[in-house]
């Protein structure tokens, strides 16, 4: 298992180096991941709820496509935005392909669906609870979907939470839409890509330890701001 | 809040209710006036809690109609409102839960300390304003139901079985609180098992027996001498008890039943 | 395991049904960039490997992880870009001097950058040309990090030039505006070898079947094999085993 | 299912518990013996929830201690059941919910059904058998929380108001049921809010004030003359709201606290 | 959008073509995925539930662990599952390698922790409403967890089906295991990549057309079942 040691030296080594290229992938690889999940958040959840609380014609087929969106293949949503961005592509006069801009949009495509059929499923439950006394209270659609949202936000961390997994682990569409262009659009996974093809196999895993290391951050700090909060409000 | 025209008289049109297969409430007509306390009896089961989500519109009739005056939309009127029998408390504050009601009826926003400080101290629930209202006793969220039902001032309010976790204190309060309510103008609906507040509140009486109802009759008739002679046995069945009941508690029974 | 380029210009799907009909051996391509691929046979997950890097290759066979490495084929590689030609290179003599007009017009050029024979042909080019474009990198040197296909793809939308053996080129679908603007200098060669991982390292290579594989591939069969397959009527590889 | 040694009696030393940062039982020291019914009264807070919770085990006290005979795990012995004041339904049938209860207890699969049937018609819910139990009416799942303690045969049995939702007739059965499971030799420990139900069933009260115990006494000597000045108002308090009963029924108040 | 609808072309006539090669991969999608996902639902619903149910020390580390797991980069997990099973790793003697068995390896690997996390999510919320019953009933560890996975049944499904997206869009991972070996490790996903590498984007967007309505087949008929089955036992 000489691979995995030299790949946890890498790892190490790449850390406390303080590489600036490394800096500079991190911290586009964060930024990438992160404004896509706030944006998918701010578009699935509102979505979610409403498809759990309303009942409406072709409700049953959006909710059958929502959890089928969840397995949107990357690579095709890649290839989707890849031609809409293209030059000649209805969007192409933006120029916005092979930009951080492109990755997001990608991104925000693939999370969407997972953080919207998750939220249906947990507001879904917190509904059979709530109905008859909000139906009762005379909650308007917009305020039943806030107060829902508001009160189901702890058990609604792991659908974001879930989102960011997705987003933040994603190769295929940011490859092709973001071209990984060194110092331009390279991040994280596809730098791994990359050090894969090149053979260079402990470096890749290497970048992959620092890739889990820093999702754990960020769940971890979640966590506990989650649970902080819970014990005030549970 | 519904100051402005009254959405009474309500009326049930051969009104039956179907679920998991079977007919629960079963050709339902009457109706209920402005003015008196109605008050619904009948067994664990017998439909009291269907027939109050009838008319408050939170289940519709699988047939028949159920007409309030000039309000007819889908959704429950603003002018209603209704306590559970199994309250659902929001994952709030107490003070909140009141507020919330507050603000979905737009009541402004400076106006509503003084309308939520008011409606718990009614209901001796000021002391735990800033609790998270999951945590409360059984008895408390009862009444914390009852207050943010209150607090809106709805022109007809539904209770469902508003006093059966209370303390006998507490108990009372909410009778006098129901008859203040009354007294200001609102249409109270509410059912009970307590055969005695049925007795003390009532104006009018419902008794329903398997989704059926039996008797409608002003509160004095109906306890003295029940048309029906199931409403009859009902009453009977909980005299039998009372009588059963050991040593000096045979006169209460008669007492309460006479 | 083999490099990309020959299994997406349809090389394999070509020759090996003649191979696997005459010897009912099943041969299982795995198509990778070059490093991969003979990262691959470094650990004994291939019976033969077949790249066109030859410095690497010889590394390969003097490490002992090869048996020897044989010809096998060649076509060349070719400078793409814009129909347009910005840069103007298409009149340039010699993939060199190409280069450098690109590096003083600023025109977007596509690197591989991910170490492959091709990238590390390119980057023998720009030395040849006297331009370090690394310096560039960001800006119209753009390291795209990614297969020949990937690489291509990207140089579509950017309208960039880019370097490409001419196997893929072919093979490409989605060309955009792009064409063969430089061609022909003998530094664009671009040789084949094969190589049967050898048995001292690996104990379970099927050493016999790779040979007879390897022998086919470098026989008068193998070679008319390769020499017949052409992409809309262009031969694509030149078959070169002695 | 507890036959063989008695794990009573239960102690309590100097217990408290606190939750969201404030004491809610305070300083709890006294014992139970095997035999009499206790029952547990007190305003709606005092803390009777809590109170049969760190009996049975379900919450730990923040201080003291509690000591079963001979039954010293972390969690309820299996020689005792509870019905909750909320009954958590679970999503089967209501005969599954019984049955759910048995197989827990490893009772053999053939025995269940006769078991489940026995259970289900003393309480009166055998006609619906098959339904999804969380579809029944309030009352109904009150009856299913007790037959489903109740066939597991428990040796002390703790019931949080068990009636609370029940009609008059359902409630004079229960109150029969538990006489005859008390008379088959289980140990009932209950809450209630009817004082009259009380003083039918007590043979020792517990008065709980806002998390303190401040008198326990036998059932005669408490509702005749309570030692303690709070309990007698609370006892009065309910004497009181009678007393402001309208016309007749003065004299039912009278005879309930006399 | 002559790309769109030339790769609604290209979908339209591989499937009325009834191309056997097309055939070929979509049933070895299926098999991979399908059988990954049972396996992470058998490891991780039971697994998810113990971490809602019991209090144990480290238990807040491991949630937050499971939580991050959900975000492992396939390309991560496919090179470790490689090296594992190359023939020069630990378990290189068995020839697993280029296997459709590796891939559904990789995609358990990748599919457990996100079953695994939800499914504590789900619980948890259910288990704030069972916990004092079944400890009064005195259920014991096992029952719990089984009894809390039954009747969480309805909710949990989504958590499943969210599984089973990721496993069947997935491509970093099996690309590296799998090799996307023609006719024997070639999926829906890999066969799709190379038609990108290949330039072929028509054909690779209809590719990934079929793979979407493959997926919405599955989830519109796992929706009727769970539908019709929480009619019956709500
Ligand atoms: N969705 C449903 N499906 C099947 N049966 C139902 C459904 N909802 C209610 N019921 C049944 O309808 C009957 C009446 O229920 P309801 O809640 O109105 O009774 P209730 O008179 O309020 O009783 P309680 O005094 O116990 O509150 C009950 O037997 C209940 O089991
Ligand atoms: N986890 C908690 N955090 C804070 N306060 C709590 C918590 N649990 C209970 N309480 C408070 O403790 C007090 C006692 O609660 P308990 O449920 O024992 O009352 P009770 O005597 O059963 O009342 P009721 O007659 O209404 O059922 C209540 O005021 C309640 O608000
Ligand atoms: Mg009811
Ligand atoms: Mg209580």
């Amino acid at each position: 298992m000489s691979d995995f040691s030299s790949a946890l030296w890498a790892a190490f080594s790449l850390v406390i180096q303080l590489d600036s290229d490394l800096a500079e992938i991190v911290f586009l690889s964060l930024k990438v991941s992160l404004i896509a999940v706030s944006g998918a958040a701010l578009i699935g959840m509102p979505l979610g709820a409403a498809l759990a609380l309303f009942r409406f014609r072709g409700r049953a087929s959006m909710v059958v496509l929502l959890n089928a969106l969840m397995g949107l293949p990357p690579v095709v949503v890649g290839l989707a935005v890849y031609l809409v961005l293209s030059r000649s592509g209805p969007l192409g006069v933006f120029g916005l392909l092979f930009t951080p801009t492109a990755m997001i949009i990608a991104q925000l495509i693939l999370v969407t669906p997972i953080i919207a059929a998750l939220t249906r499923q947990v507001i879904d439950d917190l509904w059979r609870e709530y109905e008859e006394q909000f139906r009762s209270l005379g909650a308007g659609p917009g305020q039943r979907i806030t107060a829902l949202l508001w009160d189901g936000r702890f058990s609604l961390a792991t659908a974001v939470l879930a989102g960011f997994g997705r987003a933040s682990a994603e190769v295929g569409a940011v490859m092709i839409v973001g071209g990984n262009i060194d110092h331009v659009t390279r991040v994280m996974t596809t730098a791994i890509a990359l050090e894969v093809s090149k053979g260079d196999l402990a470096l890749a895993l290497g970048l992959g330890i620092i890739l889990i290391t820093l999702s754990l951050a960020i769940n971890g700090v979640s966590y506990v701001i989650n649970e902080k909060a819970r014990e005030n409000h549970g | 809040m519904g100051k402005s025209e009254s959405i009474l008289p309500l009326e049930f049109r051969q009104v039956s209710f179907e679920g998991g297969g079977k007919r629960l409430i079963k050709d339902l007509s009457f109706r209920l006036d402005a003015g008196p306390r109605t008050i619904i009896i009948g067994a664990n089961g017998a439909g009291k809690s269907l027939f109050l989500r009838l008319c408050h519109k939170l289940i519709v009739p699988s047939s028949g109609e159920i007409i309030w005056h000039g309000a007819n939309g889908r959704n429950p009127a603003p002018a209603q409102a209704m306590v559970f029998q199994r309250p659902v408390m929001l994952r709030r504050s107490v003070a909140a839960n009141v507020g919330y009601a507050l603000s979905l009826r737009k009541v402004p926003r400076e106006k509503r300390p003084a309308l939520i400080e008011e409606a718990l101290r009614m209901t001796g629930l000021n002391r735990l304003a800033g609790y998270s209202a999951r945590v409360l006793s059984f008895g408390e969220q009862q009444k914390l139901a009852l207050a943010r039902a209150w607090v809106l001032r709805p022109e007809v309010l539904f209770l469902d079985e508003p006093t059966a976790s209370l303390d006998p204190a507490a108990t009372h309060e909410v009778e006098e609180l129901i008859n203040t309510i009354h007294q200001a103008g609102t249409r109270i609906i509410m059912t009970t098992h307590d055969l005695g507040q049925a007795h003390r509140l009532a104006d009018e009486v419902l008794f329903l027996h398997r989704g059926r109802l039996l008797e409608k009759a002003a509160a004095a008739a109906f306890f003295t001498k029940p048309e029906n002679d199931l409403a009859r046995k009902f009453i009977a069945g909980d005299l039998l008890w009372w009588k059963r009941g050991k040593d000096n508690r045979n006169q209460i029974s008669e007492g309460v039943m006479k | 395991a083999s490099t990309t380029s020959t299994e997406n210009s349809g090389l394999f799907a070509h020759i090996l049904p003649i191979f696997e009909q005459k010897t009912h051996i099943r041969v299982r391509v795995i198509a990778a960039g070059t490093g991969q691929a003979i990262r691959l046979a470094i650990n004994g997950d291939a019976d033969v490997l077949l790249v066109h890097h030859r410095a690497s290759e010889e590394a390969f066979v003097a490490k002992g992880y090869g048996v020897q490495r044989h010809d096998l084929m060649y076509n060349d590689f070719v400078v793409i870009g814009p129909r347009k030609d910005p840069a103007n290179i298409a009149a340039m003599d010699g993939a060199a001097a190409a280069l450098t007009n690109i590096a003083n017009a600023e025109t977007p050029f596509v690197s591989r950058g991910d170490d492959s024979g091709t990238h590390k042909k390119e980057l023998s080019l720009w030395r040849a040309a006297g331009t370090d474009p690394n310096k560039a990198s960001g800006a119209w040197y753009q390291e795209v990090g990614a297969s020949m296909g990937a690489a291509l793809n990207t140089a579509a939308v950017m309208n960039a030039y880019t370097l490409s053996d001419r196997g893929t080129w072919l093979a490409f679908a989605n060309r955009g505006d792009l064409v063969i603007l430089s061609k022909g200098d003998p530094k664009l060669l671009n040789p084949y070898g094969v190589i049967l991982v050898s048995q001292n390292k690996h104990p379970h290579v099927k050493t016999e079947l790779g040979q007879r594989f390897i022998d086919w591939l470098t026989g008068p069969e193998g070679q008319t094999a390769i020499a017949s397959f052409t992409i809309n009527g262009e031969q694509a590889f030149f078959p070169s085993a002695q």
